[in-house]
């Protein structure tokens, strides 16, 4: 190594290291492999720095430093996002219907990002941006599928609609409790526990809004 | 009435775009801390609103569609969709479900449904050959402690 | 999105997946009808279960491949939908036009 | 040159609405299956960008801070952030690596830095009193066939 008598020591210059590494600790990428890439950086800055240039070392050195802070992101792999997300909306869907199955309701966002380890932005991202890939679970093996509806194809499409102009006539919150029952098919507790009612103030309210539905329904 | 954060966007009436206004939509909504069903439902309507904009306000013509999404005090979320197109002649025979326009391209005549059910109001303000506001409000449901 | 077709069964599948929405709903459409006059199979089954979002676009693609198939006496599936697609499917009540059904079992909690 | 997509958004110069600016790049450049390096290198730029116009250009006022991202041909993305705050008075100054006008704070002088390793180009238009408009550059990488 050569050493003229104004060179730069690299072991004098660590704490630039530090300032950039500590920028990019939220990339994934241990703090330590972060600052010995800084580290590569500050050495080759040092050996290249000419004191005659007329500018001061750190100029010089910091985007030598980045720079190779940034070889190391660029070697650490050439996923496409599209590949990331999707392994991280399986996992969401996962977490969704195991959250659903034990409390009845959808997780929040942010209890979503805690059990991944990742940001509710990422989260909204892999919502957003990709096919959550099925299956948790295998096709049964008896092909024996479960019928959510029965087919009634001699209706007429807009009979199907007649519910859903009745229920535009309802108030929002008696609208919400019909959907969790009958679009979300909670129990009345469940429903009773999301709106913050009793049981027994569904079961009446319930009852009235069926009757109110089908009193216009057969207008 | 306070505005406690707003995002408002504009982006040409192309259907790449529909995307790219829910992607918004979502991370308007994070800090709030929605559910996913409340995310989806807002996601869905904000595309419904997009979708109209670019499908029938600007119908084979080219424009901007502006987005303005708003967060207003006790988690009320504010969607404003403005298109500069044609207008709607008849605001209450557009917004009966499964009146469409345009039926040969497949249209349900549902978005505004859709919209009406999963938000809490719709207003629509419409002028023809000057365009379309359209502005809904969503409250949010109370921010529960995670018991994660 | 993937086609597959069954001939002992007549089945045609179709596996969408992403988001359904107006951008993406016109190739949609041409690659099932496609399948479908090529096939004229007794049954369509549409599979969500790679969709992730869907709008009243979805809504008009099944009532659309509906008005084909059912003149000619066909069925239409729709096949696992995330809860919230299912959500709009029923507000839409698309389960008078077509059978939804789950194909998977319950998660092992 | 020809825009193939272009998103316009501005909100409150407020430090919550970094984490928009930064997912509303990552809705925009998704389209484009962009590396996940590319992704985060990007949205480091993005947040610099943001981060000194509500920190300096609007040093204790309020203001908004636009954003302009466009998709160019060649997959280039183009990134415009400006503010109608203070201004920079001598940028030449400001971009020099460790220079910070606030090291009360521990600003460390970087942003510029930062800025300029993770973009092809950067530009700086600042008038006292008037705002700063940056524009940056990025070329992304082909697009290989996904190997999923
Ligand atoms: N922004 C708009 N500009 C002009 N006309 C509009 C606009 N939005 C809606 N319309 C009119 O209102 C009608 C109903 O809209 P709605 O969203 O309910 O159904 P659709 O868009 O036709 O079908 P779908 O939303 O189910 O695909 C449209 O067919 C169109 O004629
Ligand atoms: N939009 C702006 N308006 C006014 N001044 C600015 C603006 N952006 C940058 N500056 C000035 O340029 C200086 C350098 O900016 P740079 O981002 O490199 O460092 P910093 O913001 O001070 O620290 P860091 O980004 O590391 O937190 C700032 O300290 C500030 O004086
Ligand atoms: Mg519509
Ligand atoms: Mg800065």
């Amino acid at each position: 190594m050569r050493t003229k008598p104004d060179a730069p020591r690299a072991e004098d210059h660590l704490g630039l290291v530090h300032l950039c590494a500590n920028r990019f600790r939220n990339r994934g990428i241990p703090y330590e492999d972060l600052y010995s890439a800084g580290c590569e950086g500050l050495v080759k800055a040092a050996n290249a720095f000419d004191p005659a240039r007329g500018v001061q070392f750190s100029t010089y050195a910091v985007p030598v430093i980045l720079g190779e802070i940034k070889r190391l992101f660029r070697s650490a792999g050439t996923v496409h996002v599209s590949r990331s997300l999707r392994e991280l909306s399986l996992k969401i869907q996962q977490l969704t219907e195991a959250y659903q199955k034990a409390h009845g309701c959808e997780p929040a966002l942010s209890w979503l990002a805690e059990q991944t380890g990742t940001s509710a932005e990422e989260i909204t991202t892999a919502l957003c941006a990709c096919a959550p890939v099925l299956s948790l679970t295998a096709p049964d093996e008896d092909e024996g599928q479960l019928d959510v509806a029965v087919p009634a194809p001699d209706e007429q499409i807009s009979d199907s609609l007649a519910l859903r102009q009745v229920m535009a006539l309802l108030a929002p919150a008696d609208r919400k409790l019909l959907e969790l029952r009958y679009f979300q098919e909670l129990t009345q507790s469940r429903t009773a526990q999301v709106l913050g009612m009793t049981q027994v103030q569904v079961s009446r309210r319930e009852k009235k809004l069926l009757l109110f539905l089908r009193q216009e329904l057969l207008k | 009435m306070k505005i406690l954060n707003e995002f408002r966007c504009s982006f040409p009436a192309n259907s790449a775009n529909e995307a790219l206004a829910r992607a918004a939509l979502s991370a308007f909504l994070i800090p709030a801390d929605p559910t996913a069903q409340e995310l989806a439902d807002l996601r869905t309507v904000i595309s419904e609103a997009v979708t109209n904009a670019i499908v029938h306000g600007y119908r084979d013509t080219e424009g901007e569609v502006a987005v303005c999404l708003r967060m207003l005090p006790g988690r009320v979320l504010y969607i404003r969709v403005a298109d500069k197109g044609c207008g709607i002649p008849d605001v209450a025979k557009a917004m009966e479900p499964l009146y469409t326009s345009a039926p040969e391209e497949d249209r349900a005549g549902l978005g505004f449904a859709i919209m009406q059910t999963f938000t809490d109001s719709l207003h629509v303000r419409s002028r023809r050959g000057q365009g379309t506001v359209l502005t809904m409000r969503r409250r949010l449901g109370v921010q529960h402690e995670n018991e994660a | 999105m993937q086609i597959f077709y069954d001939a002992s069964a007549d089945t045609l599948t179709a596996a969408l997946s992403g988001e359904i929405d107006h951008h993406c709903a016109g190739s949609l459409r041409a690659e099932i009808d496609a399948a479908l006059y090529a096939r004229t199979p007794k049954i369509l089954v549409l599979d969500f279960s790679g969709v992730s979002f869907m709008d009243s676009s979805g809504i008009g693609l099944i009532m659309g491949r509906y008005k084909i198939l059912h003149p000619l006496g066909g069925e239409l599936i729709l096949q696992d939908p995330a809860p919230h697609i299912s959500r709009i499917l029923r507000l839409a009540g698309m389960e008078r036009l077509a059978r939804i059904r789950t194909s998977r079992k319950e998660v092992v909690s």
